[in-house]
C-alpha cells in the first residue's frame, strides 16, 4: 500500500546542509500497525512530515520515492496530494492542545475533512462528526460539538484529534508521539482506543514513538532509527527478543522496567 | 448570553472614565497661577480676585469642585472659555465633527490598506513581494506624519495642483467638498500607521502559520487559502486588535498636528491655541473628551476580543 | 543552532544609527556657519557647494541649522531615555520580580497611561509646565516610564518563573543579586530594542511638539520648528522642508531597523510606543 | 542502616486561590519522612500536587499549613527542564561557582579548584566550564544541575522529574550517575517522577499521590506487588499493560 524507497532529507538552515534522514526505506501493508522507534534527532518525525508534505521550507528531499498505491507522491501535483490528505492518509500529533485551532469549535474541526473532501450537507456532516466523536469514546458528543479546545482535558483533546483524523475512514493514520504529552492512565486509554480502531475499522497506523514499551505492546512490526538511519527492522517479537544490532540492544537495555533495578534497596524496619 | 459580562465591563468602563476625568481635572488644578487671576488678566486686584474665587468656588475642596464640574459636564455645561468668554461647549461642538471625520476616514484607510497587504506579505514570507513590501514599509513607517503632510502639500498641492493647500471647506458649506479636502491630511496620518499595521499583521500571520494547528489543517487537506482565511486570520488578528485600538488614539493625537499642516480648524487647532493662550477650561474639556474616547475604544476592543477569542472568559 | 542568516536589519540599522548619532553629536559642537547668522544675499539660496542644504528665508545656512537642530533633538531624546528608561527599568524590575499589590496598582496606572498617545500626554504636561527644552524632556521622560516599566516587568515575570531563578535562590543569592546579576543581563537585548524604539518616539514627539510651537523654544534650534517655518515658503524653497524632514526620517529609520535587528529571532512582534 | 531522618513533613495543607474562583485544596494532610541515605520515590499524575509539595519543601511556596522540618543544611533541587534551570546568559563555570560565592569563605583559587573537582565528579571535563548552557546537550545540562546541587555539600536533594525530558539512553546514564553519587556521598533523595518503572529502578520506598493526598506509601517491592489502594492498582496496570 505504502512504500518509501531510499528517502533522503536535508535541512538547509545552516550553511552546511544537515542530513536528517538518509536512505530510508520501508513498506506498509493495509491494516497493520507499524512502529517507528527512535530517540530525539533520529529523523522519525521528519519522515512522517515528508509523507504528509508538511516539511518546513528549509528542508529538501534530496532523493527517493514515496509510493502510495504505486504512485510517487513526491512527483504528484499539489492538488493530487491534497485529495489524499485527510481522506486516505491522516495524521495526529504530539500536542493535542496546540494541534487544534483555539478559536474554532471542536465540532467544526472534526468535520473539516468532510467539508473539504465530500459534498455532504451541513446536517449530514454534523451527524457523521457526532458518530465519529462517539467512536472516539468522547462523552456527550452533542455538547462537546460546540465547545472550544481549551475547555477540554488533554486526553479529550487527543480523542477529538483522533475523531477528526478518522472521520473519512482513511487507510492510514500517522500518529506522531500521540501519548507523550499525556498522563499514564490517559495514555493507556488512548492506546487502547487506537488498538480498537485498528481492529474494527482496519485503519493502518504508522505509530511513531520514543517509548519502546508502548511500541512493543501496540505494533505488529517496528523500525528502529538512530540519527537519520534505520538501524534495524522486523516484527516485534524478533526485534525485542533477539535484537541484532548494538544500538537496538543498548536502547532495549536502557528502558526502565520492573525486571531490573539499578541498585540494591535499603530496607527500614 | 453575555449580558453579565457586558454589564461588568460597563461598570469598569464607568469607573475608568471617572478616574480619568478626575485625573484630568486634578492636573489642571495644580497649574501654577490662579484661574481667577488669569481670568481677570491685567484688571486683577486682590479684592476682585478673592471675590471671583468665591464666585467660581475655587476655595472649596478639590472633590467638591470635581463633583460640581462633573455634574455640569454631564449636563452639557463645560465651562466658559477665558479668552473668548463663550461657552466651551459651543466652541467645541462645531469642531468635534471635523476631528471625528478625520479619525474615521484615516482609520478606514488603515484597515482597507493594511489588512490585505499584511496578509499578502505574511503569506509570501521571504519572497520578493514580501521583501519589497517590507522595505517600503520600513521607510514609510519612519516618516513623521506632519512631514508627510508637508510633502503631500508640496507635491500634490503646489506642483500637481490636485488640491488647494489651505483651502479648507467647512462641512456646513459643502459636505462633499469637506470630505475631499480631508483626503490628503488623512493619507498623511494613515500611511505611517498603515505601514505599522502591515508589519504587525505580517508578523502575526507568520507566527500563526508556524503553529501546530496549521499543520493539522494541511493534514486534513485544506487549501492554502482555506488555511489562511479559515484558520490563521482569526488567530492572527488577536494581537493586531490591540494595535488598532492604540491606532485610533494615535490618529486623534496625530490629527492635532496634521490640522496645523493643512490649516484645518478642528479640535487640534483649538487645543494648540488654547494651550498657548492658557485657556484652561477649553484645554481641559478637549483632553477629557479625547481621554473618554480612548477609554471607550478600549472598552469596545475588550468586547471584540471576547467575540474573537473564546479563551477569554469574563473574569 | 540556526540563525546563520545575516541580520541585515542589525547591520544596516546599526550603521545608519551610528552615522546619525555622529551627525548629531557633531551638531552639538560644530557647524560650518553660525546657524543664526542671517544674510540678505543668500536668502532662499538653493543647495550648492557653499550651502549644502541651501538657505532659508533669512539667508541662514540650513545645513548648519539642521546640525544644531539635530543636536538639540539628540540631547532631548537621550535625556528622555535616561529618565524614562532608568526609572522604568527599576520600576519594572521590582514590580515584575516581587509582584503583589504594589505591582497591581502600578500596572493599572501604567495601562491607563500607556493607552494614551504620548504626544497628547505631553501636551497636557506642556500646557501645565509651559514650553521649553527642559519641560519637554521632563514631560516625555515621565511619559515614557510606563512603556519601559511594562517591557522590563513582563521580561522579569517570565524570567522569574524559570527554574534558573529558583536555582539561584537555592545557591543563596539575595533577591537584589538575582534581579541585577542573574536576570537583568538576560533582559538587556529586549531593553536595548526598547531603548531604540523609545529614542524614535522621543525624536518624533519632540519634532511634533516643536512643529506646533510648544516644544523647544528659540534660541534653541529644532528640526520641528524649521519644518513649521518652511511651510510658508514651500513653493519657493522646498529644500527648507526637505532636509530637516529627511534628517528625521533617516534617524527614525536607523533606530527602527536597529530595534528590529536586536529583536530578530526573539519571536516577539513589538507592540510598543 | 541508620534511622536518622533528613526531612519531616507533618500534616501539610496547601490551598490555591483561582482569581475569582473558589479556593482549591492542592495538598491534603500530607505527612511523610525521608531517612538518611534513602531514595524516596514520589509518584503521581499531573495536577496531583507533587510540584507544589516540592516547592513548599524548599521554601518557594510559603502559603501552607503544617510543618516542614529539615534536618540537613541547604537542601537542594534538581529540576525537570534542564533548558530552563541554567541561566542562559552565564557560563557553566560561573554558575557552578555562584553558590560558593555566597556560602563559603574560600578564596578565588580555592573556589575554582572546588568547581573543577565537582564538574569532573559528575562526568564532564573541565573545558565545559567555559561553555554556555545552550552549547550542552540535555543530559550534560542535567549533569551540571546535579553538580550545582552538590557543590554546597548538601546531603538531601529533591529531584523533580530529573530524567523525564531525556532520551532513554541518556536517562539511564543520569540515573546511574545519581545512584553512584548517592552511594559515594551517602545522599538522600526525594525522587519525583510520573514513570513507575523509573521509580522502581531508583527508589527504596514510594509515596503515591492523587489529588493532593497520599493514597499509598511503602517499600517498593511491597507496593508494586501488593498495591492496596485502587488508584495505585490502576496506575500500575496502566503502565504494565503499556
Amino acid at each position: 500500500m505504502l512504500e518509501i524507497k531510499h528517502l533522503t532529507i536535508s535541512f538547509y538552515d545552516s550553511p552546511v546542509p544537515d542530513v536528517v534522514l538518509s536512505d530510508f526505506s520501508m513498506t506498509m501493508e493495509p491494516g497493520e500497525i507499524l512502529g517507528i522507534v527512535g530517540e530525539s534527532g533520529s529523523g522519525k518525525t521528519m519522515m512522517a512530515l515528508a509523507l504528509m508534505g508538511l516539511l518546513k521550507k528549509t528542508a529538501r528531499i534530496e532523493s527517493g520515492e514515496i509510493l502510495w498505491m504505486g504512485k510517487d507522491l513526491l512527483r504528484a501535483s499539489e492538488e493530487e496530494l491534497r485529495s489524499l490528505r485527510g481522506n486516505e492518509i491522516s495524521m495526529i500529533f504530539q500536542e493535542p492542545m496546540t494541534s487544534l485551532n483555539p478559536v474554532l469549535p471542536v465540532g467544526m474541526q472534526v468535520e473539516e475533512s468532510l467539508k473539504i473532501h465530500t459534498d455532504m450537507g451541513k446536517e449530514e456532516r454534523k451527524k457523521k462528526a457526532l458518530e465519529m466523536m462517539k467512536a472516539a469514546e468522547l462523552p456527550n458528543p452533542g455538547e462537546l460539538y460546540h465547545k472550544y479546545p481549551h475547555q477540554l482535558s488533554g486526553g479529550m483533546r487527543q480523542r477529538v484529534m483522533i475523531a477528526s483524523a478518522l472521520v473519512l475512514n482513511p487507510r492510514v493514520m500517522i500518529a506522531d508521539e500521540p501519548t507523550t504529552a499525556l498522563d499514564v492512565t490517559i495514555q493507556a486509554e488512548i492506546l487502547k482506543l487506537l488498538q480498537k480502531i485498528n481492529r474494527e475499522k482496519k485503519t493502518a497506523i504508522l505509530f511513531i514513538s520514543h517509548d519502546l514499551g508502548v511500541v512493543r505492546k501496540l505494533c505488529d512490526r517496528a523500525l528502529v532509527m538512530h540519527q537519520g538511519v534505520t538501524v534495524e527492522q522486523g516484527n516485534i517479537e524478533s526485534l525485542f527478543e533477539s535484537p541484532k544490532e548494538d544500538y537496538t540492544r543498548k536502547l532495549l537495555s536502557s528502558i526502565p522496567t520492573r525486571e531490573t533495578r539499578l541498585r540494591r534497596r535499603k530496607l527500614h524496619e | 448570553m453575555n449580558i453579565k459580562y457586558i454589564a461588568k465591563k460597563t461598570g469598569t468602563l464607568i469607573i475608568t472614565l471617572l478616574i480619568v476625568s478626575f485625573l484630568s481635572f486634578l492636573a489642571f488644578q495644580i497649574i501654577p497661577g490662579d484661574a481667577a487671576l488669569s481670568k481677570l488678566g491685567t484688571a486683577a486686584t486682590a479684592e476682585k480676585a478673592e471675590a471671583l474665587r468665591q464666585e467660581m468656588g475655587l476655595n472649596q475642596p478639590v472633590l467638591v469642585r470635581y463633583g460640581r464640574w462633573l455634574a455640569d459636564f454631564v449636563r452639557g455645561d463645560m465651562g466658559t472659555s477665558y479668552s473668548y468668554s463663550m461657552p466651551v461647549r459651543e466652541m467645541i461642538g462645531s469642531k468635534l465633527p471635523i476631528t471625528l471625520a478625520i479619525t474615521m476616514i484615516s482609520f478606514l484607510m488603515i484597515l482597507i490598506l493594511s489588512v490585505p497587504l499584511g496578509l499578502l506579505a505574511g503569506k509570501h514570507e521571504g519572497k520578493s513581494l514580501d521583501r519589497a513590501l517590507t522595505v517600503v514599509n520600513q521607510i514609510v513607517m519612519s516618516v513623521p506624519g506632519f512631514f508627510l503632510g508637508i510633502l503631500i502639500t508640496y507635491l500634490f498641492g503646489l506642483v500637481l495642483k490636485w488640491f488647494v493647500p489651505g483651502g479648507y471647506i467647512s462641512y456646513t458649506e459643502s459636505f462633499s467638498g469637506f470630505l475631499i479636502y480631508l483626503i490628503p491630511p488623512c493619507i498623511a496620518i494613515a500611511l505611517p500607521k498603515c505601514a505599522m499595521g502591515v508589519k504587525m499583521l505580517r508578523g502575526s500571520v507568520i507566527q500563526e502559520l508556524q503553529s501546530d494547528y496549521v499543520r493539522t489543517a494541511i493534514s486534513r487537506g485544506c487549501r492554502e487559502n482555506t488555511v489562511l482565511y479559515r484558520h490563521v486570520l482569526r488567530n492572527a488578528l488577536i494581537p493586531v486588535l490591540t494595535f488598532w485600538a492604540m491606532t485610533i488614539a494615535d490618529i486623534v493625537a496625530g490629527s492635532i498636528i496634521i490640522e496645523q499642516v493643512f490649516t484645518i480648524p478642528g479640535l487640534g487647532t483649538m487645543l494648540i491655541t488654547s494651550i498657548s493662550n492658557r485657556d484652561y477650561p477649553v484645554v481641559q474639556c478637549i483632553i477629557v473628551l479625547i481621554a473618554g474616547l480612548v477609554v471607550i475604544v478600549n472598552f469596545i476592543v475588550d468586547l471584540l476580543y471576547r467575540r474573537i477569542d473564546p479563551r477569554i472568559t469574563g473574569q | 543552532m540556526k540563525r546563520k542568516e545575516r541580520n541585515y536589519n542589525l547591520i544596516l540599522g546599526g550603521c545608519l544609527a551610528a552615522l546619525m548619532i555622529a551627525f548629531m553629536v557633531v551638531g552639538l559642537f560644530y557647524t560650518p556657519y553660525d546657524p543664526d547668522a542671517m544674510s540678505g544675499p543668500s536668502k532662499f539660496a538653493g543647495p550648492s557647494l557653499q550651502h549644502l542644504f541651501g538657505c532659508d528665508h533669512f539667508g541662514r545656512d540650513i545645513f548648519s541649522r539642521v546640525l544644531t537642530g539635530s543636536g538639540t533633538t539628540f540631547f532631548v531624546a537621550v535625556s528622555t531615555i535616561v529618565i524614562g528608561g532608568g526609572i522604568g527599568t527599576l520600576a519594572g524590575a521590582f514590580t515584575g520580580y516581587f509582584g503583589g499589590w504594589l505591582d497591581e496598582i502600578l500596572m493599572r496606572i501604567n495601562d491607563a497611561v500607556a493607552s494614551f498617545p504620548s504626544i497628547l500626554l505631553a501636551l497636557v504636561f506642556i500646557s501645565i509646565l509651559g514650553p521649553g527644552k527642559y519641560n519637554v524632556i521632563l514631560a516625555l521622560g515621565v511619559i515614557f516610564i510606563p512603556s519601559f516599566a511594562r517591557i522590563v516587568r513582563s521580561e522579569f515575570i517570565s524570567n522569574k518563573e524559570k527554574d534558573y531563578v529558583k536555582s539561584a535562590r537555592l545557591m543563596g543569592a539575595s533577591h537584589v543579586r538575582i534581579m541585577f546579576v542573574h536576570i537583568l543581563p538576560n533582559v538587556v537585548p529586549t531593553l536595548l530594542s526598547a531603548i531604540a524604539i523609545g529614542f524614535n518616539n522621543a525624536v518624533l514627539a519632540e519634532a511634533g511638539m516643536s512643529y506646533l510651537g510648544i516644544g523647544v523654544q528659540p534660541p534653541d534650534a529644532s528640526l520641528g520648528r524649521m519644518l513649521a517655518e518652511s511651510q510658508t515658503y514651500l513653493s519657493r524653497a522646498p529644500w527648507c522642508a526637505v532636509f530637516p524632514g529627511l534628517t528625521v526620517i533617516l534617524l527614525v529609520l536607523g533606530f527602527g531597523l536597529l530595534s528590529d535587528g536586536l529583536q530578530k529571532g526573539r519571536g516577539s512582534v513589538s507592540c510598543w510606543r | 542502616m541508620s534511622d536518622t531522618v533528613v526531612l519531616e513533613v507533618r500534616h501539610m495543607n496547601s490551598f490555591y486561590k483561582d482569581p475569582g474562583q473558589k479556593r482549591q485544596q492542592v495538598l491534603k494532610d500530607v505527612s511523610f519522612v525521608v531517612h538518611q541515605g534513602e531514595i524516596l520515590g514520589l509518584v503521581g499524575e499531573s495536577g496531583c500536587g507533587k510540584s507544589t509539595l516540592s516547592k513548599a519543601i524548599l521554601g518557594f511556596v510559603k502559603d501552607y499549613e503544617g510543618e516542614i522540618i529539615h534536618h540537613t543544611k541547604n537542601p537542594q533541587m534538581v529540576f525537570q527542564d534542564p533548558f530552563s534551570s541554567l541561566n542562559p546568559g552565564k557560563k557553566i563555570g560561573w554558575i557552578l561557582e555562584e553558590p560558593l560565592r555566597h556560602n563559603s569563605r574560600a578564596g578565588k583559587a580555592e573556589r575554582r579548584q572546588q568547581v573543577e573537582n565537582m564538574i569532573e565528579r559528575v562526568g564532564l571535563t573541565r573545558d565545559y566550564l567555559e561553555r554556555y548552557p545552550r552549547e550542552l546537550s540535555g543530559g550534560q545540562r542535567q549533569r551540571v544541575s546535579i553538580a550545582i546541587s552538590l557543590i554546597q555539600g548538601s546531603r538531601f536533594i529533591i529531584a523533580d522529574e530529573p530524567v523525564s525530558a531525556l532520551d532513554v539512553t541518556i536517562q539511564k546514564q543520569i540515573m546511574e550517575l545519581m545512584i553512584s553519587l548517592q552511594e559515594e556521598m551517602g545522599l538522600s533523595y526525594l525522587f519525583i517522577s510520573h514513570d513507575l518503572n523509573v521509580i522502581y529502578q531508583m527508589c527504596d520506598r514510594v509515596i503515591v499521590m492523587k489529588d493532593g493526598q497520599i493514597v499509598e506509601e511503602g517499600e517498593i517491592e511491597e507496593v508494586y506487588s501488593h498495591p492496596k489502594h485502587p488508584y495505585t492498582k490502576q496506575l500500575l496496570e496502566s503502565s504494565m499493560e503499556w
